[in-house]
């Protein structure tokens, strides 16, 4: 079963990174980009084999950490 | 040798890079702001250590695509000389310039200490004033400086001698000890197929004078602006 | 929000305080007027507990050019330049969010030292960690290192020293300490205080966003449903864009442009349009409506208390807008004009049209409260008496342990991931030498650079302790043969509202300020973070000092590596003085007894000799004797080179393991070719040497007959940081 | 229109940082991961309105700046 994490800073809280990407993306002549954030991505291959309790699982690891829940929230997916 | 030095936004070893070619030259050399396109009358063009942009998203990513990178492809066609150091280094690799490309260090940490390079040929102009096969000490300052190139480029890369130092110890054996950052094959600097443009991780730059207790890197740079 | 006394509290305004503010208004403030009275009147912008004892500093000296009320302290240095420095506390920040609080903590000492004009040319970190064991700490280390690393590496300002301790005390409430050192030219610093009245107020580098606004306001029912996403923020620092600013600004500074300049700090624009117009007497017009915002919707009341990181509020010549905002275009930075200077001694702040903020800047300065609290004396501990202090170790297992104990064992885990070459200055590294030494660009004058504090000392007798801080700066600096110059200092305690902690704190100043004194060793600059507790324990009362000296010529200075046949001499008296020693604690399992004592004249003395010494070519290696004794300190030299020593016999008087680790103050481990030419130069001095031993060899061969390697003795100096941090490779 | 856009290590490059969070999980005593990959995400808002061109625009973007295809893939995916 594959588990995969996305960790995203939180609305509000500056995104130095995300800000350069549009930047240069504009620099590049791409025309109408706004708000760009940069995230993470985590794909885990997991054991378990029941989606719910896989979900929980990676769930689990983002809390403990994968993401950092004071700037970073965090979404799983599981993909068969 | 007439010689500039590419200022990108967020780059931080460009003051050493002039301290260091004017120690060897005696001549102050151009600062060349990265939105110049206009590079005519050098001999060689350095792409300086540092963290253009930040170095989000990818180290050098973004300074490769900046306006003044299409007058450094085409001094490299003239067979102009190029000298790219860490972020340097990185940004000539994300623009193509020299093959692979430079992944965060395995140990996932920035490494700051000093390293030994293998001097791999002796016959370039940047190599000139070392001994085939000998060590100089140089300053490794990277988070980013794990060489990756597939095994057939890294093949061709070793097969057309274009290696230009290895990591190793102070005798010259390369070891995975001596491979702090994880690069391929122990690289540390490569060469374009005409030896004119080097790319290198650590920093020649920040020891050149002997107060800093070792000018190992001076030859480099008095090889350099003497060639030309 | 209906603003009453009530939601006053709850900005952390006393009673008293709100009424005072109810006074100077003459009405109910409004809400960005009450947030503007709070971040002013609070503890950290008007220093309301600590000003009264702080005043007892020397702060003067022929070479000091700005002392303390400035952003940074300014220092002569010779050849028409200035040092430009001061250190900041980060240290709540960190505990919340380890990485971004030290990297934002990195960010706002940079912009107090540029802010005047400088170029940052070092960075130093003073931090103290709770108990390793805990994986909490780790954490925290972990974050910490990299996010100094991770700004400092970035802005491109080498890393080049620190000090590290652990103690229980922090466990929850680490100290990040940070500090910045810049050069600029001895004419052209850069003040705070505003001038000319129509003169415009300039807003230079990031958006603001809601980033760090205070806490209290959160409480309140006006922030319901969506509360999450109206939390205070925590600061992200952007070292890209600081970087930037830090050339945007300097290429400015070179024009004549500017009449005014000051970072945005603590309180952001509130504290920094209110110093500049307080301190130049002037009034200022901010008009919200033209501050660079990253959010939508913000209220005046956001604008002004956000912390937004990497900003500077500007007033400049009238003349010269054009040609400043070309400069911040260049660098790809916000540039805008929010207000100008009014003569109506008044900050008035609009927003949409509406007055916001009404408030007269005269009594907001004059009438922030200053309280004297009350203090207790610290008791005094007994003095212990080495021939009670039964050794049950013996001198190589002692070794042994002591230089792989978390307070002595080898910081290059942590240095190894700060840039400490950058600028391609550096002449010594860290754990090169007692001071990092940074030269000055095209010159052989260079800079050396401390950090010193004992907490254990400070919390058994706070005025001993702020004595000994101060003491061992200035003895780094001479070590590597500097001339100290003067000191910011960074003072970490509790709860000033207890007794006993105000009373730490007053005499932590009174040892600071009699040191100071007697080694003219000025304080230029500080800091003060009160509050230090968690659940009402307080950590070690922590006056860090950052010392600066000058050397002549970079090439004349010694490190602590010591070389091969060399004669062993300890400069200094030694008593065996054992209380508050490392050795009690982690070998006998005590922490107690008095500290040793500082004897400022001997201090001086020794200390004068040792430097004259390193300068004249005669002392090749040198090193102060501090936590752990002598013979730590001769195994940090040894280990330094990969040469050896074998040491002789101590004096009968003094037990073995209290001459070997005890603390005894103002002493130096030097190797010179002649220990009878040294000694004998000494006795004329005044001042106490004694051979121990000669270098050379692969082993430590000590006094009892027991040797170790050194290979051995690094492998366990060197063990601490990299297996406590393994497996926790995970990025921020 | 969100256009997504996820950057992962090509197979056959070395994946430290996915190792090494594969490693920290095995230590927080999390049983049963497998492989553990770790990725870039990039959130753009792009004024594009016709899904199908955003998508065009958000891979040329990939193509020429957010991947680096010598040791990076990409994926790009419209979000409403
Ligand atoms: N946080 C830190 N950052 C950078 N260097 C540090 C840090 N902590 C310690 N160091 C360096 O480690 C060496 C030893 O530190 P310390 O034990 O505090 O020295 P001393 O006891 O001589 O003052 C010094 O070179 C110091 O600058
Ligand atoms: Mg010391």
């Amino acid at each position: 079963m594959k588990a995969i994490v996305t960790v995203m800073l939180k609305n509000g809280v500056l995104d130095p990174q995300g800000k350069a990407i549009g930047h240069a993306l504009g620099t590049l002549g791409f025309t109408g980009v706004g708000m760009v954030r940069a995230g993470k991505i985590i794909e885990l291959e997991l054991a378990q084999t029941d989606p719910v309790k896989a979900k929980a699982e990676a769930e689990d690891m983002a809390r403990k950490l994968l993401a950092n829940t004071v700037i970073e929230s965090f979404q799983v997916s599981i993909d068969g | 040798m007439k010689a500039g030095i590419v200022v990108f936004p967020g780059i931080n070893r460009e003051r050493d890079m002039a301290i260091a070619l004017e120690t060897s030259s005696g001549v102050k050399p151009r600062m060349i702001w990265h939105k110049e396109t206009d590079l005519s009358g050098l001999d060689l063009v350095v792409l300086p250590g540092g963290f253009s942009y930040g170095d989000y998203l990818r180290c050098g990513a973004m300074a490769a695509r900046s306006p003044v990178m299409g007058a450094i492809r085409a001094h490299a066609e003239r067979g102009g000389f190029i000298l790219g150091v860490c972020n340097g280094f990185q940004i000539l690799t994300e623009a193509g310039l020299l093959p692979g490309a430079l992944l965060r260090n395995a140990s996932l940490r920035f490494l700051s200490m000093d390293c030994h390079l293998r001097v791999e040929r002796s016959d370039t102009v940047f190599t000139a004033r070392y001994q085939k096969q000998r060590t100089f000490r140089a300053v490794m300052a990277h988070g980013d400086g794990n060489y990756f190139a597939d095994t057939a480029a890294l093949d061709r890369l070793e097969g057309e001698g274009l290696v230009a130092f290895r990591y190793a110890s102070e005798t010259g054996d390369v070891t995975p000890v001596t491979n702090r950052n994880g690069s391929a094959r122990s690289i540390a600097g490569i060469y374009s197929p005409n030896l004119r443009v080097l790319g290198m991780m650590p920093h020649p730059e920040d020891l050149v004078d002997p107060l800093m207790g070792c000018a190992d890197g001076k030859p480099l740079f008095d090889a350099l602006v003497g060639a030309a | 929000m209906e603003v009453n006394q009530a939601l006053a509290r709850s900005f952390g305004l006393n009673a008293e305080e709100y009424s005072r503010v109810l006074d100077i208004m003459g009405r109910t403030p409004t809400l960005t007027e009450l947030g503007v009275f709070s971040v002013m009147w609070s503890e950290h912008c008007s220093y309301k507990s600590s000003r009264v004892w702080l005043k007892q500093l020397p702060t003067t000296a022929p070479w000091v050019i700005h002392g303390p009320g400035e952003n940074a302290g300014v220092v002569d240095i010779g050849d028409g330049l200035a040092a430009i420095f001061k250190m900041e506390s980060h240290n709540h920040p960190s505990f919340i969010e380890p990485y971004q609080g030290a990297a934002t903590g990195v960010g706002g000492i940079l912009r107090d030292v540029f802010t005047m004009g400088a170029r940052p040319v070092a960075n130093l970190n003073a931090l103290r960690f709770g108990n390793p064991s805990l994986p909490r700490t780790r954490r925290i280390v972990d974050g910490v290192v990299r996010g100094i690393g991770g700004y400092g590496n970035c802005v491109g300002v080498p890393t080049v020293g620190g000090e590290i301790n652990f103690h229980p005390a922090y466990d929850g409430n680490p100290l990040v300490n940070a500090m910045t050192v810049g050069i600029a030219s001895k004419d052209k610093i850069f003040l705070s205080a505003a001038a000319g009245i129509g003169n415009p107020v300039v807003y230079v580098g990031s958006k603001t966003g809601r980033d760090g606004i205070h806490g209290a306001t959160m409480a309140s029912a006006e922030f319901g449903a969506d509360s999450e996403e109206k939390r205070p923020t925590v600061q992200v620092g952007d070292p890209f864009i600081e970087k930037l600013l830090i050339e945007a600004c300097l290429e400015l500074m070179a024009t004549d442009a500017i009449v005014a300049i000051q970072d945005m700090g603590a309180a952001g624009l509130t504290s920094s349009s209110v110093e500049m117009a307080g301190k130049g007497g002037v009034g200022i017009e901010i008009d919200i409506d033209q501050v660079p915002a990253r959010e939508t919707g913000m209220t005046a009341y956001e604008f002004m208390l956000s912390e937004s990181q990497e900003r500077m509020l500007i007033i400049l010549r009238p003349d010269r807008e054009e040609m400043a905002r070309a400069i911040f275009d260049k660098w790809e930075l916000d540039f805008a004009v929010i207000g100008h200077l009014t003569d109506t001694g008044r900050i008035v702040v609009r927003h949409h049209g509406i007055v916001e903020a009404d408030i007269p800047l005269a009594p907001l300065g004059d009438q922030a409260p200053l309280y004297t609290r009350p203090t207790t004396e610290t008791p005094k501990q007994e003095k212990l008496n080495p021939a009670r202090i039964e050794d049950r170790f013996g001198l190589t297992r002692a070794l042994e342990h002591l230089v792989a104990c978390p307070d002595l064992c080898s910081r290059s885990w942590v240095w190894d991931q700060y840039d400490s070459t950058v600028g391609g200055q550096t002449v010594k590294r860290p754990g090169a030498a007692d001071a990092a030494i940074v030269k000055l660009e095209g010159l052989r004058r260079g800079l050396a650079l401390t950090t010193d504090c004992t907490p254990r000392y400070c919390l058994a007798d706070p005025e001993m302790g702020g004595a000994q801080a101060v003491a061992e700066a200035w003895r780094n600096l001479t070590a590597v043969g500097a001339r100290p110059l003067a000191i910011t200092d960074n003072m970490n305690f509790g709860n000033p509202e207890k007794p006993e902690i105000m009373g730490q704190f007053a005499a932590a100043i009174r040892g600071m300020a009699a040191a100071c004194e007697a080694l003219d060793f000025p304080v230029v600059s500080g800091n003060v973070s009160l509050y230090n507790e968690t659940e009402g324990r307080a950590i070690l009362p922590t006056p860090a000092i950052g010392g600066l000296g000058v050397l002549d010529d970079v090439s004349k200075a010694v490190g602590l590596a010591l070389p091969p046949w060399l004669d062993i001499v300890l400069i200094g008296a030694t008593k065996g003085w054992l209380g508050q020693s490392l050795w009690l604690r982690e070998i006998a399992g005590r922490e107690d007894g008095a500290p040793p004592p500082v004897d400022l004249t001997a201090e001086r003395t020794n200390g004068d000799f040792v430097r004259t010494h390193i300068l004249n070519g005669t002392i090749r290696a040198c090193h102060d004797v501090s936590d752990g004794g002598i013979l730590i300190a001769i195994a940090e030299m040894a280990m330094a080179s990969g040469f050896g020593a074998r040491l002789s016999a101590h004096p009968r008087d003094i037990p073995g393991h209290a001459f070997w680790f005890g603390e005894d103050q103002a002493r130096y481990i030097v190797a010179v070719p002649d220990s009878v030419a040294l000694i004998r130069l000494a006795e004329t001095a005044g001042v106490p040497a004694v051979r121990l031993g000669t270098s050379g060899g692969q082993d430590l061969t000590l006094p009892d007959g027991g040797t170790i390697s050194l290979a051995a003795l690094k492998t366990a100096h060197e063990r601490f940081f990299p297996s406590w941090m393994d497996g926790s490779e995970q990025e921020p």
